[in-house]
Parts: structure tokens; C-alpha cells; sequence
């Protein structure tokens, strides 16, 4: 053996490629957990085709994942892959383009067939015609190295031993990034707990992988990470569905309400439902419903009920959901909407990500109906929208719409965690039960949120409904001043919510050239830009909003400070719209809607033209 | 589920609320509600653990009008709205009013589904064959040919059985009754309010503005002993005067006989089972024809509510894993720790 | 006989209020029928209880109908009456603070009696206490003057003869103001013609009433209000639902496609729906679906089909459309959707009007899905936009929004008709037949159309779905940069129909201090307040849109050529933000949500402020 | 009412279209598309007179597989946009598909007026007891106690029964087939395209992925005689290896029983009739507890369709009123000229 060489990287992306059998998302997010725990920064990026099962070896049938980890702190999935893994001609095909000169390309040759290529469009093999020569590629047969390693495992045929050729490839891109095996070993023992001789296959195909790279002479060059230095604390890897559902929960036993969940399947926003569905002993109940519209009627009942409501779906859904999120705003109850948006219009692409429901969010109901809106930036951030919302709802008992995306929902990233109870907020609850005086439609003078009132609380007998309601008594009324009134209320309710609203803070120069304003997903790829423009010298700052209604307070204070203003998002010009309403500021919008995330090059350079 | 209560002893009156009742003067409705206000003071549960759901429409106005909790929601939704609050709210005693448009047509789904997942919801649906609040045009259970605002030439839709299609959901408890029926209407309610499980009453009920005597044949008293045929459990299919007609069944068919002297013997009348799905559809199906219309309770089953095996879960679930404890989840799963 | 004055006078706005069941709604049409057939301009404004029957006597039972004509050219039913007509208590009390002092005031003492009076909430008769001196009152026993009259006719119980007092209250106003009985007499045998007692009943009361002003010593004073000088031709009064279907049929007629409407009835809309059911002759097919959503989708298989599909909802029925809008943006087909808009958010105040859907109109999709607008701007301009609406359908392949509201929907001015089916935009239908190169959606150079194909054509077998499809084939597509270019051809298809839009004209200077900038049902309002304030000597001018989307070209320029625009509109800020985001011009709102149309002195009061 | 026209022979090839499956590898889908393609072929109309409407769902994935005309729409309103394509356009033969989720959950409401209405629509409603596209979550079929990804403790939702609620929505044909019943499939697909007014198929389906076996009674090579009853018109009620098992009526309730030898005479069973909705409903309910599933056409019912009776309006009103003319409808009603 010879001695290989150890070089140290400050960060990789590395991109996980192969047929949608292949089980590139489990290989990506095991890589991915493994470099959380060697304390590495990291934020992934999982990308699929819409079918359950694409056909074998086609171009829509790939399936990528992609792991960008760091020794400093890092805000999005990488731009390009300085590591490509492909297990097929397909994969390959597509996903090239990305990978730059020089960098690291695995190929299981074993699947360079001609049938393979010939699906891949491939006429002849692109390991053999010389066009990957601009690439460092390791052309390894790895199906069948997978299954020699495993020769001596029994109870599996050799079509299952064939399939470990992912957790060999994985084992190797741990020898090539020094990573520990121990974490993925400790996983696949329980993952596989009740069939052992998966438990053997496994780690033994992932050794295997791993020693392969060590004896092999092609290899002799291997990198380490180190750590990122992150604050002390506790840390796991998240994705942002999950997030989304501790946060509800923790905002629930925060607030001792119970959670009702009423929602109908959709993707991306299905992994809400079943997380939730697992926190039954937390008094969670959730509802599968027979569509959207029964999904936020059930859960407005569960409301008026004393639970907390929440429902959740993705654009089509949110647009069934319009009518009843107007009842809610009519009749004054807490509520949370959450949309975890995807490519639009109508079907759109499901499984792509895109920011375009924010209007739809503002305006997608009839009549003047505004209700406040959160937006989470990262994975993360999703725990913290999702409290944060549940909070807003009770306190000023009002529906609140949430929007995170597809991005935001798959991806992860580190997220340091609460420690103790008390570190979270607390949501005071007040259910109103003094028969004297009741009135209905009476508000609290500050929040002017009417009171919540229990069915079942003797002598407070009384009805809502959406018809126009009298300002007190919340008896039907076709007054006119009463329903101009009520309109108005309505309005300064939400608009009041500012003062739940924490002032914006900038990245970067207070004041200056440029202002890149984002919201939502965009934040990691926003900051990667304005960071990499400030370390080259551009004047270059960055807010980034979480609450889009109410605004916060000091936005149109901020937006005067600069000469220019950036507004990057992944639909056709939403949030600048409503800036250029509101403030009348002549913000320049960077639109994107190819179904994926800014790549932090494309804001780079924008704002570099910008700055000119 | 809903249980009696001590407590001072209510009447009609009590179910009063101060809101003007704003229905046409002579509305089949008005019946209606005094019956439903009559039946609550019976129920022995407190107004404010009674709560009532309504969509949109002139029935569904009625949570106005009765002094418990209500809600007037959107058109169609009631029961989807009242499956969150009796799932959230087991403790409350919860009804659903509507129409024939609220309920069959643009709320079908919400209610079969409601009906069919057996949540504890009473639902009335109160048909006139008629939009009433839109001001008259045709409704799904309009028959065939109906001249309205929105078909001059007649309508051409079949219409919808309401009593089939909820056998068909497979609802806990399906009944008819007429809106001056008074007595039968109230017990009816009664018997619904004790049900555990989904209810589905159909309430024949008078829009006299836009569909006057819709169910005159019902209602007429000249003729109601010979049209309307009363379902009593174990009790032979009998009506007409002096129960002198009879229902028999001819292979599956059901034909009606005279009964007694010259007649067939009351031996051979089917004879009435709450408990047999077959015989309710069947039942369900008699309309015209010189058959009688089945007023009454067509079928009841029992079964654990939806609610109740929700919040069965959710006991199971705090069993097996213990009460939530939120720190542990949070901190649960691959975790790792930076001095 | 005394010899009575008769004083001529320029424009008179005429109130009839009662209980709902008084029959206010048939005296005020007809009223206004024969202010038309004399030669008058008018305007007319129904306001009628949300209930069927409301219970009889009570104050939210009051139905009101207000006639405005005028020997002028009037754009509105006037901001209050000088005649006010009241059937009950209730009806005074509603009504009465709108009656200027000195406004004459006619009463039907018979309905004073204990019981009604306390409905109303008086404590003491308002006919006995003074209260009323300000007016020119004339008290009269109504109903049991009508039965008088009634004596001799035969087959009628008391309670019909005293039904008859709304039709000789209108007998009393056509003598106050010299109009001709033959009109409504000719109407009543027509519309009674199968109940002979009613004809003679109704013909006689309306000549007593006539009658009854004749010989009594209280009325001295007659007015005669002359023809108004209108361009020549023929006209007929019209309501916005009435116009709106003819000029959908009319453009059935034109593009030789029969129409198919698919819709649920709903407040105030379903007129339409009732009218079409007419004009089965036509081949007008309307399908009453079971709800908003199976009847905007019936309506898209309609088009695919290869009609012309239609559906109308008001406000909450067009939220629940909101995810079927977005598959015909998708599916590129021709459709209407027509939203008669009434006071919200939620059901609102069904039988009030409103203007507040415009943002829902924009935006109330998942996605970036846009759509083009027109909304009416008078009752008769429904047959325009409608038509309009039609063609722009076809022309272009896409779906079209139009936006009417229950003030135009049953608000009737005179109409002048066209005259020849020439007078009519001819409406080209081009069916793609040529199977060879095919592809569905390969566009049209200039309009950017996609090839409208009927299933039934041999050889053009093809697939379309609200998957994002490809630029060409129209088969389902997940490339990146493809989403991009058709997301940007949806938006750039609807921006071409600007071509089709004709540019605004200026009523009024073409430059100066105050442009008043309106859509929809408030152009008379607004143009009425312009004039007003023009003839004032204020430099104010008016533009009105049709179109919202996209506006007319020369809108961001003339925005530019005044110091300040102003934006009245019924809703809270709808138009003014589209017009601030896209222009970043500082327009002034003026917000009324009410219920109620704008009153001309609200606008120009504004105005007078503005230009101080 | 679609008619066969003259033209080329077609076959199975024709049908298929230049676009990629994309279903799992052994999803129950593949058998279901051959066995439509092969019924095209043999129906007599040309492509371009075929239509397949569908909504969302793997199921509904479908008209891109089947080379006529297609629109794959939105999730669960299928069967209205099929009405008003249906309705415009009699000359087309349109067909629907889509899953129990599409179908049953958000589309329940369309489902059923499409059918109660009797548009000439050809559903196809591909039962697999799961969400597919969803990945996985229990559908409105699942048996109580569905353990999967939304029911970890298992589902307490009661299901529907397709066939009940066709037949209570009065369906003009109602039918049930298998994925891998391809002779069976493909008869009841030319029986149903033969039929004027709505048609109701459930094809149960396997879905390999999420919900293998859940018909597997059925499909099972080795339990599939004892499981399945072909019901077939005038014919009695036989199942079972040879025809060794029949079902027979007590009262209203089906019993088996062994037929022949030992057993009871053929004479005494029950014997099927397409055109009885009472023994249809009876037969829809038979499920588990020893009874066979069954398989065929429950019911028949002939009314003229709905959109036949659109098309006949139309015509009377020009028959009435003339062909309508757009000038004189404009100047009638109270016309007045100023000179
Ligand atoms: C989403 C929506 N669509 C339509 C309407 C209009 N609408 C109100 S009530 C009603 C139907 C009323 O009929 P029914 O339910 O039978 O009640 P009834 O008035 O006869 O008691 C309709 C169509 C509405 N309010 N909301
Ligand atoms: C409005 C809307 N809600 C939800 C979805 C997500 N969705 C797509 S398919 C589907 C259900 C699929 O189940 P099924 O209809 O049984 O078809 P299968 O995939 O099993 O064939 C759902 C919930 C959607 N596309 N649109
Ligand atoms: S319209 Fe008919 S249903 Fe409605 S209140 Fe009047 S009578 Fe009753
Ligand atoms: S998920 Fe199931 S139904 Fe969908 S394609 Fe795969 S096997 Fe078929
Ligand atoms: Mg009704
Ligand atoms: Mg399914």
C-alpha cells in the first residue's frame, strides 16, 4: 500500500446521481448526517422525479441529492458538485454539466451497458470516447464490487447483494472525505433491525467501499473537513417539514392547546401530516380529510372548538382553501394556514420548488380580507415560523398563513436547539368565560382581538358566521357604517400584529449601493452573494423578511437608505410588487422560475452589474 | 359522548334566542325549529353544550334562532366544519342544519364522508326541493321536468334519494320526518340525540314561496293516511285508514296489499328491522307508484364514533410512549453537542 | 277643480321604500320604464333586503328603489331623493335621512298604526309629533284608497285590493310628474294576462292614484322633466345582468360557437344564469352544476370541446374556482369567468355591492398565473365587456375574467342598441384541422396563441394537462429552462392583448392638477364628479378603466401629466396598489366600503380637497 | 350517442401512444392500460372520436398512455369536466379514470352527480385502496385499521363501498372488474361503452408500492374461485370450485351455501338480475365473513342521458321559438327610438 496524501478542504458539494431506484436520497442524507456529527456545516439538497417509480434508467427517472458541507458556516446546497457520484449513463447525462473542470467524478461502470446508454441517449460510452477527459474520473465497477464483498453473506439473492452498490458507493466518498464510519453503522443496525442479514450486507458493502479506496492505486489523494466552529450548544440535522412540525408542537404544549390537524395529502407538504401523526401522546390529533376545503373547515370547527386549528397544503390546495380562510378572517378565530409551495401554475411541477404563492397568500380571497403572513428562510427557521404563527394566531386570535416551499421542506441543516423548556416563549391563553357583559365582537384595546369564547362555557351562549357582523354584538348587520367599520377593524388588526414584529436587521452597511431584499427560502443563497459580493470589495447589504404582512416596522426606513434595490425571488416579481405599492421604490426585480434554487452565482453577478 | 345533566329543568323557551326570526311568513321552517326547540328542552343537556353548524341557505339560518351555541358557516361545509369541532370537542352535543342544496349538492362530499367516518354529528337536512335563499331554482332532489327560474323548460337532472345515499354512506342512524309532523319530528330528534355515531334525518320541509306543496301528498290530511307509510322497528308495514294496506315483498320486490278481511293476513307484510341495510334501501327506494312514502327510522347500526377512536388513539398513544415531553423530542435523534 | 301649476324641472331623483313585501321593487322599474319611454335619461338603483320575505314592519325588512332621471345626461341614480315614497314606518325611518329639507315626502298613513310603529322603534307617530316639518309632506291613507278604488271589482278578497296601494302610489307620482299612464297599463295587461282581476284591478288603482293627485287640494304643484336630448336611434332600458347575457350571446352569435355556461347560482349573479336558460334557441346550453367548481370545470370541457365555456359565481364562488382558473391558464383554452362581485370578505353582505375582488381577480391563483380583466362600467357597457370578453377568448385562447358587481348587475339605464348585426365586431374562430407538423403548442407569431384543436379531428390525437408542459409538444416537461419559457409566454400571451386594448381617453383636460382614475361600476359616480367639479372651474379630468389587465398603453403616461390622482374605489386600495407598483405614482385612495355605491358629493369633495 | 363508423380495423397498437409509462415496474396499471387499448380496438370509433378525462393520481395518469384525444386535469373534478365536454359534444366518446382517492375523497361530490345526472361518461374508477401518487397514505377504500404513513396507529375512518354508492346515485351501469381479469375487464369496458347514460366501473388495482395484496383474495390463483362471484345476468348465483358454492336469500339476508349434492338445488338461489336494485345494493354489500367478492355488472338501468335530453331542448326551443335571432332578441322588450 502506498501512503496517500491527506489535504484539507474548507468545503465540498457533492452531489449523490442515479436512477430513482438506486437510493441516492438515502446515500445523500446518510452523507449528509455523518458530516453534522463530525460538526461540520452543511445544507443539502434532494432533488426527484415526480413519479413514484420513473422508469428504470430514463433521464426523468434520475434522482439526485446533493450534500454541501463546510469548515465554515454555509447558507445553501452549493451551486455545482466539486464531487459527482453517477450510477448509470443517465445520471450522468444529466447532471455533467454541472460538475466544472477538474472535478471528481465516481461512474459505476457496471452500468454502462448498452441498453443503459441507449436510454440515456447515449450512442457511444462516455467513459470510453474520451469527452469526461476534462474530468478527475474514477471509472469503478461498483455493482459488482458491492457484490463480490458481499460473496459470504447468506439469505441474500444476488440481485440483493447487487443493490448495496449505493451504500459501497457511500463508503468510498467516506474514505475520500475521512469521514467515521461508526454514525452510519449505528443507523443501519437499527434501520435494519429485524432482518440482520440486511444489517451485515450493509456495513459490510459500506467497509468495503471504504477499504476499496484504500488499497485502490487510483485513489491517492484524500481530503479532510474540519469542523465548523458553530456556538456552543445542541445540534441536529433537520429538514424544514419536520421543523415545521416540532414547531407546532412545542407552540402547543407551550400554549397547553391541544393540536387539531385537518389537511389532505399533497406534495410537498405531506410530511407535515405524517410527523404530526406521530406525536399522538402529545393530545395531536390529526385528520385526514376527504379534500382542502374540509381540511381548513374542520380545522376552523376545532378552533371555535378550543384547539388549536392548523391545516396545510401546497398551491392547489391553498387556492380550495380561499373561501374558508375568508370565514376565518370574518369570524375572528385563531388558525393557522400553512403552504409549502411548489412550482406553479394549477399542477405545475410538484416536486420543484418556487416561491409564486405569496399573492396568492395576500389577495387569494374575495373581498378585503387581509391576514398575517410568515415566511421561514431555512430548514430551521421552519420551527421557529411554525411557533411563531401558532403564537400570533392565539394572541390575536386571527388566522395566520404560513408559507415555506419545497426547498425549504426536503433540504436540511443543522439547527441548534432549544435547550431547555423555558427557552421558548410562552403563549399566555385567555378563553373568555365571564357571562357579564359578553359581548362577542368586543376587543381587547390593544390587540383588538375579540374574545375567544368555548362552546360549552355556561351563559356565553352566541353565533358567528360570515355574514357582515355587528361590531359588538356580532349579530348579523347590513349597516353601512358598521360593515366600513369592520373593515377597518379588520384591517388595524393585522396591521397591529407589527408590534409582535422584531425591527430588520441588516447584513452588511447600513446604508449604501446595493440592498438585496429576499424573502423566504432565498435567505442562504442571498447571504452566500451579499457575503461573497462584501468580500470583493462591492458595497452590498442584505434584509431579509420573515414576516411579509404585516411589514416590519423600520422596511421602508431601510429601503430609502440605498441607491439600489435587489429583489431576488423564485417567481415572476411578488414581494417587489408589493414594495413598489407600498414604499414606491423603484426596486429591481431578479426573477427565476425553473423549479429550482438560486444558485448564489446568478445573485452574485447581479449585484455586481448593479454595483457597476 | 354527550350525557345528561343536572341541572334546573329546560323548555322551549329556553331555546328561544333574541334574534328576529327572518323567514318567509308561512315557511315550513318555523315548524321546524319550535319542534327542535321543543325536542332540546327534552335532551336534558345544558344550552351551552349544545352547539349548532350550518352552511348557507334559508334552513341554514337556523343557528340564529336557537339560544345555544351556533355557527353559520359557508355554503356546503357544515359538516366538515362540525367533524373538527365534535372530533376537538366530544363533550358537546353537536347538530348540522341545512338544505337540500347546502347538503346534496354542493356539500355531497362533506356529508357522506362525515356519515360514513361515523363522527357524532346530528345532521338535518332540510328539503324542499327548492333553493329557497337564491330566490328558486331547481335543487338535486327536484324531480325530473321541474319548471324553475333556471330551467323554463323543465329540468332534466334525475334527482338524488337523500335516504339512499346515506344508507349508502353507511350512516350510524338515517330517518325521515315532515316539518308539521311535530310530534314524529321531535322524536325523531330524540332518538338521533341518543344515538352515538353519525345521524342523517331528512326533514321534508314547505318553502312556500318558491315550491308550495312539494310534499302535499304528505302533508295533505286528506290523503296523508293513505301516502304515508310509518316505520316502526318489528312492526308489520302497515297504513292507509285503519291500517288497511300493507307492504309485501314479491321476490325483492315490494308490492302493496290490502290487508285483513278479502286482503292478504298481517302475517305476510314484511315486517320492519332497523338492523337490516337491505330492507332500508329497499324502503328507501319507494317513491310514486301508489306506494306509500316511508316516514320514519330506516336503519341505525352501531359502531365506536370517530371521535371516540381518536381520542382513543390518543390515550394508546400516551400509554405506549407516555405523556408528550417536548424537550425529549426535540433533543431526540441524532444530536450532537459543540463545546 | 282648482287649476293646478306645473313647473318643469332638469333632473329629479325619485325613492320608493316599503316593506318588502309592498311591491317597491315593481312600482320603481316601472317607474323608471316609463321615464324612459318619455325620453328621459335615468339611472336606476335597486337595494333590497338579503332575506326572501323579511319579516314584515321591521326596519332590516325595508326595500328601497331609487329612480333617477333627468332631461340631462345623468350617469348615476343620484345620491338622494327629492321625492321620497314610503310605504310603512320602517321604511321612513330608513329613509328619511336622505331626504333633503323641503324634499317632498309622501306617506301611506294607513300603515301608521300602533303595531307598525313600534316595529320601526317609534315611541310616537312621526306624522303626529312635528317631526317631519322640514319636508313638503303629503299624508296620505294609500291602502285603503286603493281598496276604495277597488270597490267594484270583482273575484278579489280585501287583502289583494289593499295590495293594490303600491300601484296607486305610482299613479300618484306619474301625475306629479306628467307622465303617461298607457305604458304600465299596456305592461300590467301583459304581465296579469292570465288573471283578468288582477289587470283590472292594477290598471284601475294606478288611475285612481293618478286620479286621487288630480282632484285633491293638496297636490297644487305638477312637474313635467322633458326628454333628454339623446344621439338618435333605438334604446331600450337595460340591467348589467340582462346586458351581460345578451352580449354573450351576441358574441355566440358572432364566432358561430354555441355558448356553454356552467353555473351555481349564487347572489347577485344568478340572474345571468336565469337569463340565458332562455336563449336555448340559440343554442345556449346552461348546466346548473352542483358547485362553483364543477361548474367552471364543466366549462373548460366545454371549451375543449370546442364551445365557447362560461361560468359566473360572485366573490366566495370565484375563491373556490380559483384552482380550476389556474389549469385553464395552464391548459391555454378559451373560457369566461365572470364575477358579479358583492360586499365581503366571506359571505359578506350578499345583497350590497362592492368592488373588492379585483386583487382575488389578479392573483387569486397558485403560481404565477396570469389572466387578462375587463370589468363593466355601466350596466349597458355588460353587453360590450361581455362581448369583448368573448372575442378577446377566442382571439387569444386564453381565459378571461370580467368583473360586474350588484350595483350594475341590477342597476337598468337606457341602452342604445346596435343596430344592424354589422354594428357588431365579427368574432374569427380558427379550429386547427392540418394534422401535418402538428404540435399543440406551437404559437401564433403575433398573438402567441396556441392552436385550438376540437377531439373529433381526424389525426390531431393529443394530450394537455395543468402538468407544466413542454414549449412545443405540450407534453409533460420538468426542464428547468422550459418552466422558465413558458411561464414568461403565459405572461407575455396576456400582455399582447394590450393590442386589442383601445387607449384611454381623458374626459376633461389632458394635463392638470387632479386625475381622477376609476374602474369598474364607479364611472358615473366619478364622472358625474368631475363634471360637477369642472363646471365648478376645477381642473380636474377622469380616465376609467375597463381594462385591468393588461391596462390600456398610454396609462403609465398619463398618469404622469397630472400633479395628483386620485383613486376612489369600493374596496380598501385594490386598483391603487397595481397602479403604485407599476407606475410608483403617489395616488391618493379614496376607500368606501358601505355597501353602497359612491355618492357623487363624496367624490367631489375629494377633489375640491385635492385641488385646494 | 357515439356510433361506430367505417374505417380501418384497429387493434391494440393504435392505442398506444408515443409517450412513456411511467408507472412502477409491476404496478397493477400497466394490465388495466392493455386492457383499455385492446377494448378501444375493438370498439369501432375512431381515435380522434375518443376522449379520456381524468384527474390527479398515478391512476389518472393515464390519457397520457392512450393515444386518442386526453386532458389530464385537475385532482377529483374529472367527472365535471367530462360533463361539460359530454354535453357540448354527444358525438364523442368520453372517458374517465382515476384512482379511489381522486374519485371517492375530493371528487365524491362530481362522482355522484355525474352519475345521478346520467351524462353519457364512462368512469373508470382504479381502486387500490391507497393514495399512489401521494406515496402512500390510506384512502377513502382502506379497511379500518390501515397502518401507513398518515396512520401510524392505523386508520379509524369506516370506507366507502364504491359500488353501494354508485347504485344509491342511481348509476345508469354499474360494474366491477379486476386489474388482472383481462377477458373480464375488457368486456365489461365494451358493455359499459355499448350503454347510453353514466357508467360506474371499479377496477380494483393493485398498487405494488404502497398497499401490495390488498385484493390478493381475489387475485390469488390458488383462493380466487372460492373468492370471486361472477355475476351474470338471469344466471344463479354460483361460486367455488366447480361451481360448488351459490348464495341463496333468507329473508333479505344472502347466505352461501353449498349448491348440489349433499347441498341445496340450484333452483333455490338467488338469481341475478341486472335490472333489480334492491338485490344490486344487496350484492354490493356482500364483503369478508365468508362471502365471495363479487364481479360483473350489479345494475343496469336505460333513461335517456342527460345529454340527450340537453341536445332535445334545444331543439324544441328552436322548434318553439325559432332559430334564435340575434337582432330581433336584441331590439324586443320596451324599444324606444329618439329621432
Ligand atoms: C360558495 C357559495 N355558492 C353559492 C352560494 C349561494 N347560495 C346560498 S344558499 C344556496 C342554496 C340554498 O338552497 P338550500 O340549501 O336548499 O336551502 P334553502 O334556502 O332551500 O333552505 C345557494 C346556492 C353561496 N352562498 N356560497
Ligand atoms: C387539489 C389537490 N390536492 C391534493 C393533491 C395531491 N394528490 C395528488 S394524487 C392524490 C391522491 C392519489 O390517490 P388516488 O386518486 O387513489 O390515485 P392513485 O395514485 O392511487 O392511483 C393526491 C392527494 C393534488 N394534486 N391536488
Ligand atoms: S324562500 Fe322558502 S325556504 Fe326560504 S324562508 Fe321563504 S318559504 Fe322558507
Ligand atoms: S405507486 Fe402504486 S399505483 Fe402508483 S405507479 Fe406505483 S405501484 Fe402503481
Ligand atoms: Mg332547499
Ligand atoms: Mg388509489
Amino acid at each position: 500500500m502506498t501512503t496517500k496524501q491527506l489535504k484539507s478542504l474548507d468545503t465540498v458539494v457533492i452531489r449523490f446521481a442515479g436512477d430513482s431506484g438506486d437510493g441516492m436520497q438515502i446515500v445523500g442524507s446518510e452523507f449528509g448526517n455523518t458530516a453534522a456529527i463530525v460538526g461540520n456545516d452543511l445544507a443539502t439538497f434532494p432533488d426527484f422525479p415526480a413519479e413514484i417509480r420513473a422508469p428504470a434508467g430514463t433521464l426523468p427517472g434520475v434522482s439526485g441529492f446533493q450534500v454541501h458541507f463546510s469548515a465554515n458556516e454555509i447558507f445553501t446546497p452549493g451551486d455545482q458538485p466539486d464531487v459527482l457520484v453517477v450510477m448509470n449513463p443517465a445520471a450522468l447525462k444529466v447532471n455533467r454539466g454541472d460538475l466544472p473542470d477538474n472535478g471528481i467524478l465516481i461512474v459505476d461502470t457496471d452500468a454502462f451497458d448498452a441498453r443503459n446508454l441507449k436510454k440515456a441517449g447515449y450512442e457511444q460510452s462516455p467513459l470510453e470516447d474520451g469527452s469526461l477527459a476534462q474530468f478527475r474520473l474514477f471509472a469503478v465497477p461498483l455493482t459488482s464490487l458491492a457484490e463480490k464483498s458481499l460473496r459470504d453473506v447468506e439469505g441474500l439473492t444476488t440481485k440483493e447483494k447487487r443493490r448495496n452498490k449505493n451504500i459501497f458507493a457511500l463508503g468510498m466518498t467516506y474514505w475520500l472525505f475521512s469521514r467515521p464510519l461508526d454514525n452510519t453503522i449505528k443507523w443501519l443496525t437499527q434501520k435494519y433491525a429485524k432482518k440482520p442479514q440486511h444489517v451485515e450486507a450493509t456495513t459490510t458493502a459500506l467497509r468495503a467501499g471504504y477499504a476499496y479506496c484504500d488499497a485502490s492505486e487510483a485513489f491517492q489523494v484524500r481530503y479532510e473537513v474540519p469542523p465548523a466552529p458553530s456556538q456552543p450548544g445542541l445540534y441536529k440535522s433537520i429538514q424544514g417539514n419536520e421543523a415545521l412540525a416540532l414547531g407546532l408542537v412545542a407552540a402547543s404544549v407551550k400554549s397547553g392547546l391541544p393540536i387539531f390537524y385537518g389537511s389532505y395529502p399533497i406534495t410537498p407538504a405531506s410530511p407535515v401530516l405524517e410527523a404530526l401523526a406521530q406525536y399522538k401522546n402529545f393530545g395531536v390529533i390529526t385528520f385526514q380529510a376527504e379534500d382542502e376545503i374540509a381540511a381548513v373547515t374542520s380545522a376552523i370547527g376545532a378552533s371555535f372548538g378550543g384547539r388549536i386549528g392548523i391545516t396545510a397544503s401546497s398551491g392547489p390546495g391553498i387556492a380550495l382553501k380561499g373561501e374558508a380562510m375568508g370565514l376565518a378572517v370574518m369570524v375572528e378565530l385563531p388558525l393557522v394556514i400553512i403552504n409549502v409551495q411548489r412550482a406553479g401554475p394549477s399542477t405545475g411541477m410538484p416536486t420543484k420548488t418556487e416561491q409564486s404563492d405569496l399573492l396568492q397568500a395576500m389577495f387569494g380571497r374575495n373581498g378585503d380580507a387581509p391576514i398575517p403572513i410568515l415566511a421561514a428562510r431555512s430548514p430551521s427557521d421552519c420551527f421557529e415560523i411554525g411557533f411563531e404563527a401558532v403564537r400570533i394566531a392565539i394572541k390575536y386570535v386571527v388566522p395566520v398563513l404560513v408559507l415555506s416551499d419545497g426547498y425549504l421542506a426536503n433540504g436540511a441543516e443543522p439547527w441548534k436547539l432549544p435547550h431547555k423548556f423555558e427557552d421558548l416563549p410562552d403563549i399566555p391563553v385567555h378563553f373568555h368565560t365571564d357571562p357579564k357583559g359578553f359581548e362577542p365582537y368586543r376587543r381587547d384595546d390593544v390587540t383588538l382581538a375579540r374574545p375567544w369564547v368555548k362552546p360549552g362555557t355556561p351563559g356565553l351562549e352566541h353565533r358567528i358566521g360570515g355574514l357582515e357582523k355587528d361590531r359588538l354584538t356580532g349579530n348579523v348587520s347590513y349597516d353601512t357604517a358598521n360593515h366600513q367599520h369592520m373593515t377597518d377593524v379588520r384591517a388595524e388588526k393585522v396591521a397591529r400584529i407589527v408590534a409582535d414584529v422584531p425591527d430588520l436587521e441588516v447584513f452588511g452597511d447600513e446604508s449604501g449601493e446595493v440592498l438585496v431584499v429576499g424573502w423566504g427560502g432565498t435567505y442562504g443563497a442571498i447571504h452566500s452573494a451579499v457575503r461573497r459580493c462584501r468580500s470583493d470589495g462591492i458595497s452590498a447589504s442584505q434584509i431579509h423578511l420573515r414576516h411579509l404582512n404585516p411589514f416590519p416596522a423600520n422596511l421602508g426606513e431601510i429601503l430609502g437608505r440605498f441607491k439600489k434595490v435587489l429583489v431576488p425571488e423564485l417567481n415572476t416579481g411578488q414581494l417587489i410588487l408589493l414594495l413598489r405599492a407600498r414604499f414606491l421604490v423603484d426596486a429591481i426585480g431578479l426573477n427565476k422560475v425553473e423549479g429550482q434554487p438560486f444558485k448564489v452565482r446568478e445573485i452574485v453577478s447581479r449585484i455586481q452589474e448593479l454595483s457597476a | 359522548m354527550t350525557t345528561a345533566m343536572d341541572g334546573p329543568k329546560l323548555t322551549k323557551k329556553d331555546f328561544v334566542s333574541d334574534q328576529q326570526v327572518r323567514w318567509c311568513p308561512g315557511c315550513g321552517d318555523y315548524a321546524i325549529l319550535s319542534s327542535v326547540q321543543h325536542a332540546f328542552a327534552k335532551l336534558g343537556i345544558p344550552r351551552h353544550k349544545i352547539v349548532i353548524i350550518s352552511g348557507i341557505g334559508c334552513a341554514a339560518r337556523f343557528p340564529y334562532y336557537v339560544d345555544c351555541f351556533g355557527f353559520h358557516t359557508i355554503h356546503g361545509r357544515a359538516p366538515a366544519l362540525a367533524t373538527g369541532l365534535k372530533v376537538s370537542r366530544p363533550d358537546l352535543s353537536v347538530w348540522v342544519v341545512g338544505g337540500d342544496g347546502d347538503m346534496l349538492s354542493i356539500g355531497g362530499n362533506h356529508l357522506l364522508h362525515a356519515l360514513r367516518r361515523n363522527v357524532g354529528i346530528k345532521i338535518l337536512c332540510i328539503n324542499n326541493r327548492i333553493y329557497g335563499l337564491t330566490k328558486g331554482q331547481y335543487s338535486p332532489t327536484s324531480p325530473v321536468g321541474t319548471v324553475k327560474k333556471s330551467t323554463p323548460m323543465g329540468s332534466i337532472d334525475r334527482p338524488v334519494n337523500p335516504i339512499s345515499l346515506a344508507l349508502a354512506a353507511e350512516a350510524g342512524f338515517v330517518a325521515r320526518t315532515v316539518d308539521v309532523f311535530g310530534p314524529h319530528l321531535q322524536e325523531t330528534l330524540l332518538r338521533a340525540a341518543a344515538h352515538e355515531g353519525s345521524v342523517f334525518v331528512e326533514v321534508l320541509q314547505n318553502c312556500l314561496i318558491f315550491n308550495d306543496a312539494t310534499f302535499s301528498n304528505v302533508t295533505d290530511r286528506a290523503s296523508r293516511e293513505d301516502n304515508v307509510l310509518y316505520l316502526e322497528h318489528q312492526k308489520p308495514l302497515l297504513f292507509g285508514a285503519g291500517g288497511d294496506k300493507g307492504i309485501r315483498l314479491n321476490g325483492l320486490k315490494p308490492e302493496v296489499v290490502r290487508v285483513g278481511e278479502g286482503g292478504v293476513p298481517e302475517s305476510e307484510l314484511l315486517v320492519h328491522d332497523e338492523k337490516d341495510e337491505s330492507l332500508a334501501y329497499l324502503l328507501s327506494r319507494m317513491e310514486g307508484d301508489g306506494f306509500p312514502t316511508p316516514i320514519g327510522t330506516f336503519r341505525t347500526q352501531e359502531h365506536v364514533s370517530y371521535e371516540a377512536a381518536a381520542a382513543q388513539q390518543v390515550r394508546t398513544a400516551r400509554e405506549q410512549k407516555g405523556e408528550g415531553d417536548l424537550m425529549k423530542l426535540i433533543h431526540s435523534g441524532d444530536v450532537w453537542t459543540v463545546p
